[in-house]
């Protein structure tokens, strides 16, 4: 079983993009479990937010909170300074951070494997609008081998309507292509980019 | 018996006789012109005008007196009950 | 006149004798006619006619709380719509299920604009429980929970305007009714039920246990209460007052407090003498707002 | 065509509810219940579903028009949460005594104060002795086949009482998960229109919501029995269900790993399947654990419970709520019905209140606790979990 933990603010889409990341393991025959979890009263707009997947061969049953994360996705780099986005890593742990900063120039530690993409800005240049969530699904995509793009695809496909969707399919394709060269770059190799 | 609840059968009240508590019982005398305003009024639904006449359902009439009270011609007086 | 009209209301029910309640009933289910629903709060009407395996109503009725006759309605309702029924569904709860507790549910039912008759038979106070004070009982007038003492005349608020809050919903039918007027009180439900949507009926029902007088009284207490103006009599249709009952020759108030046991302190404490003054400033305001 | 696809709990139960051809729905708003509302609101938005769908001012009035509209003969539903449920428990006694058998979701929140949306049972505990059936699930598949079992237990004439479904709160409503929708026609087949015993029509005028004489007694013992008659009755509609939809979940109660149990865990709701995979790593380590999910708390399937647990060693009853002053209410529950048996020794664990998040460490620390604690003395209440700072 793999687990992801996704940080973003209220209104930033982080359920919408744990809800996607469902429905693509779905489409590449695989069995998952997105889910949010929100703080007492509920979460309103800008408060941090957390949203989680859970991916396996096999029904998943296993309904705590994610606590040790395979991967951390965080949407919004300013919440780096705010939450602890390293806790409970496994060892192998991977974060993929929006923003066109590298991970040491927002604060990750050196010794924690961490990648930046600048998702916004390949939303805002293939989609016009900052929405990031597909972009940045692309970018998993493409560093962590988890989905298949196309599985990505399928799953924008059936949550938007076509105009919406062949945009954010733009935007993910983007994205994923843009991972696929770091990741050619890292070549492999852990530690940060 | 329904067996089913609180539901139970329309109109069962019928086999209460009311006339039970009556203590002064109305009678009607010649004076009655059938105009019905007893009628109107019974709360027990113990009056009927039957042929031109108030006639009192004894069964029912609980004895309130508004009959009497309310006859234009005075033809309704209530006298104490006697068992 | 021989009485060909069948009534839907059983004799053998438990009402107190001269329940004001019971004829007015009885009454209206006479215009209803058995194509029709009764919804009902708890209450007095509930309880003298509900008895298991007593029941006065010869049309399906359905009581289950006190506060929530107007809601069930509106599912009986939305039941019947579903099922391509057309019957009438008509509320008919007390004061207490009207002005207080069950203000809310009325409130929803009146803005959701369910086709339904929503009739208050108004005896003015929880008679049910023993005659403590509603939000319909009128200025001065004791209960077990407005005593009149050495500090105090009675219920020391006005009466509540509930068919102005139910005006306020944009009804488009609003009527108050007394039972000393059967004619007028049947007309009034006939008119009711030629409007689509929700209609209101406040029918002034006097209780001779709860207000004081005796049995043989019930009508003759309505009607002063209609000829002092203490209760005023009237039609609003789409907005529009179109009916008055007006009184020629009207009577003060004095004459509707002396018949009812629960004003007997205002005239017979001088301290009280005030209040009583207030009632009669209360009839001359609704002659004059109503033009009785 | 039965289809399967990546959907949030609420959309499924949703879509389970509308298979069900309800003819009224009341709506009023509540998290974490609000989803499923919305779901049934677009459906009869654009025509998917042909159903009444009354907003209200109020659960109580929720409540209310589906009592009128269920006695009235049409088939009825509404969902509510913690203090919504609450405000609808004086309708749903009179319900249960009227013998109107309307199903509601009821999404578990816990109750305030202090007021959270996180979940717990605390709400649909306060409604146990209502006469309403109470059936809870473990995942949202589960859900999806319950509510569609709930209005045929609910409808039979030999029960004729409310049926609540309960679900947790967010864990299941708003998580997405793959649900297989079954096929209409099926559904159709399983569950045909409501045909009510008796209802309110002026060819046959009843009178609903009498005055008892003194017969409260009686009318209490037949909602009793027909409580009674649902234990049987919700196993064969749950293997009628296996029948025709493929899907079982257990009937009254689901056993998992208790053939050689010596520690069995019994629980309700989504934790069971955490629970679930912590007994399979216990297991790896040689622990005998076992788990039994309990689907009907009311009825109360004491015998099923007895049959299935007499073999162990120790019961650990988690309770997700909790009876002030008491212990678990389905640990207290089953230790009534236990006593005077030759039965294991109970505990009574109190975990995920308020939205604590249960782990499969919780559940390590139960087996723990257990092994570590003698025969005798064993504490009437025991917390999981804890912040010992607010307390100490």
């Amino acid at each position: 079983m793999k687990e992801i933990r996704i940080h973003g603010r209220g209104g930033q889409g982080a359920v919408v993009t744990a809800e996607l990341f469902a429905v693509a393991a779905y489409k590449s025959g695989k069995y998952s479990l997105g889910f949010p979890f929100l703080g007492g009263g509920g979460e309103r707009r800008g408060a941090p937010v957390q949203a989680f997947v859970r991916l396996d061969d096999r029904p998943i049953r296993l309904r705590s909170k994610v606590y040790e994360p395979d991967y951390v996705i965080v949407l919004d780099p300013t919440l780096i300074s705010i939450v602890d986005v390293t806790a409970g890593l496994k060892p192998d742990a991977e974060i993929i951070i929006n923003s066109e900063k590298s991970p040491q120039e927002l604060g990750i530690p050196g010794h924690v494997k961490a990648t930046s993409v600048p998702a916004s800005q390949i939303a805002m240049e293939t989609m016009g609008i900052t929405i990031m969530n597909t972009a940045i699904m692309g970018a998993f995509a493409g560093l962590t081998g988890e989905f298949d793009i196309d599985a990505i695809e399928q799953a924008i496909q059936e949550k938007f309507s076509s105009e919406v969707a062949s945009k954010n399919i733009l935007a993910a394709r983007s994205a994923y292509d843009h991972a696929a060269g770091i990741k050619k770059q890292q070549g492999g190799a852990s530690g940060g980019n | 018996m329904l067996n089913i609840g609180s539901v139970t059968e329309a109109g069962k009240s019928r086999n209460i006789k009311t006339g039970q508590w009556r203590s002064f019982r109305p009678t009607v005398g010649d004076m009655c012109n059938g105009c019905g305003i007893c009628e109107m009024f019974c709360p027990d639904m113990s009056i009927r005008i039957i042929t031109g006449k108030c006639t009192i359902d004894y069964d029912f009439c609980k004895g309130c007196g508004i009959c009497a009270r309310e006859c234009p011609k005075d033809a309704i007086k209530m006298t104490e009950e006697r068992k | 006149m021989e009485t060909k009209k069948k009534d839907y209301l059983a004799p053998g029910h438990r009402a107190c004798p001269g329940c004001g309640t019971a004829i007015g009933v009885k009454l209206i289910l006479r215009v209803l006619g058995e194509d029709t629903i009764v919804v009902s709060a708890t209450g007095c009407l509930e309880t003298f006619t509900a008895t298991y395996e007593q029941s006065a109503w010869d049309v399906p009725w359905i009581h289950s709380l006190f506060e929530n006759a107007a809601a069930v309605a509106t599912g009986v309702e939305a039941a019947l719509e579903m099922r391509g029924e057309k019957t009438k569904v008509v509320v008919i709860s007390g004061d207490g299920g009207t002005f207080d507790i069950g203000m809310g549910a009325i409130s929803g039912m009146f803005e959701r604009g369910n086709n339904i008759l929503y009739i208050c038979y108004d005896n003015e106070a929880y008679m049910n429980t023993g005659v403590q004070r509603s939000g319909a009982t009128p200025f001065a007038a004791t209960t077990t929970t407005t005593p009149a003492g050495t500090c105090s005349f009675g219920k020391a608020e006005r009466k509540k305007d509930m068919a102005a809050i139910a005006l306020a919903h944009g009804l488009d039918y609003v009527a108050t009714a007394s039972i000393a007027y059967p004619r007028d009180l049947m007309d009034k439900v006939a008119k009711a039920l030629t409007f689509q949507g929700p209609k209101y009926i406040q029918l002034h029902a006097p209780c001779c246990v709860g207000w004081g007088f005796e049995p043989q009284e019930t009508i003759e207490v309505a009607r002063l209460a209609v000829q002092t103006g203490a209760v005023p009599l009237y039609e609003i249709e789409n907005g529009q007052m179109t009916k008055v009952f007006k009184v020629p020759a009207k009577k003060p108030a004095l004459e509707y407090l002396k018949a009812q046991g629960r004003f007997k302190h205002l005239l017979q404490d001088p301290q009280c003498a005030h209040a009583a003054e207030t009632v009669q400033q209360i009839c001359d305001e609704n002659i004059k707002r109503y033009g009785i | 065509m039965a289809k399967t696809a990546v959907m949030e709990g609420s959309l499924a139960v949703a879509h389970a509810v509308a298979s069900c051809r309800p003819q009224v729905i009341t709506a009023y708003p509540i998290s974490p219940q609000t989803h499923i509302m919305e779901e049934l609101a677009k459906f009869t938005a654009n025509g998917e579903l042909k159903a009444k769908y009354i907003r209200v001012d109020s659960e109580f009035s929720a409540a209310s028009a589906i009592f009128g509209s269920s006695a009235t003969g049409a088939r009825s539903y509404t969902a509510s949460s913690s203090q919504g449920l609450l405000l609808m428990t004086e309708v749903i006694y009179a319900m249960a005594g009227t013998r109107l058998p309307v199903v509601l979701t009821g999404v578990n929140r816990t109750i305030s104060a202090p007021i959270t949306i996180q979940v717990d049972h605390q709400d649909t505990m306060a409604l146990r002795d209502t006469g309403m059936i109470q059936l809870y699930v473990e995942n949202a598949q589960e859900a999806y086949a319950t509510h569609i079992q709930a209005f045929k237990l609910a409808e039979d004439h030999d029960i004729l009482l409310p049926t609540m479904v309960c679900m947790d709160g967010w864990v299941l409503t708003h998580s997405f998960e793959q649900i297989k929708l079954a096929d209409q026609n099926l559904i159709d087949q399983y569950l045909p229109p409501f045909a009510p015993k008796y209802r309110l029509d002026p060819k046959n005028p009843l009178t609903y919501g009498a005055i008892a004489n003194d017969e409260v007694p009686e009318f209490r013992i037949m909602i009793h029995e027909a409580m009674e008659r649902a234990l049987g009755k919700i196993d064969a509609l749950a293997l009628e269900y296996q029948k025709m939809f493929g899907d079982y979940f257990g009937g009254v109660i689901e056993t998992y790993k208790c053939e050689d149990a010596k520690t069995v865990i019994v629980a309700m709701g989504s934790i069971i399947g955490t629970i679930k995979e912590a007994v399979d790593a216990l297991r790896e380590r040689g622990e005998k654990v076992g788990v039994v999910k309990v689907r009907s708390y009311r009825p109360f399937p004491g015998a099923a419970l007895f049959d299935a647990l007499k073999g162990a060693d120790t019961v650990a009853v988690i309770d997700r709520s909790l009876s002030i002053g008491k212990s678990g209410p389905l640990a207290g529950d089953l230790k009534s019905y236990f006593y005077g048996k030759r039965g294991p020794r109970v505990f009574s664990f109190i975990a995920g209140m308020g939205g604590r998040d249960v782990t499969m460490g919780t559940i390590d620390s139960m087996i723990e606790k257990i092994k570590a604690t003698e025969t005798a003395d064993l504490p009437d209440v025991d917390f999981f979990d804890v912040k010992r700072q607010y307390l100490d």
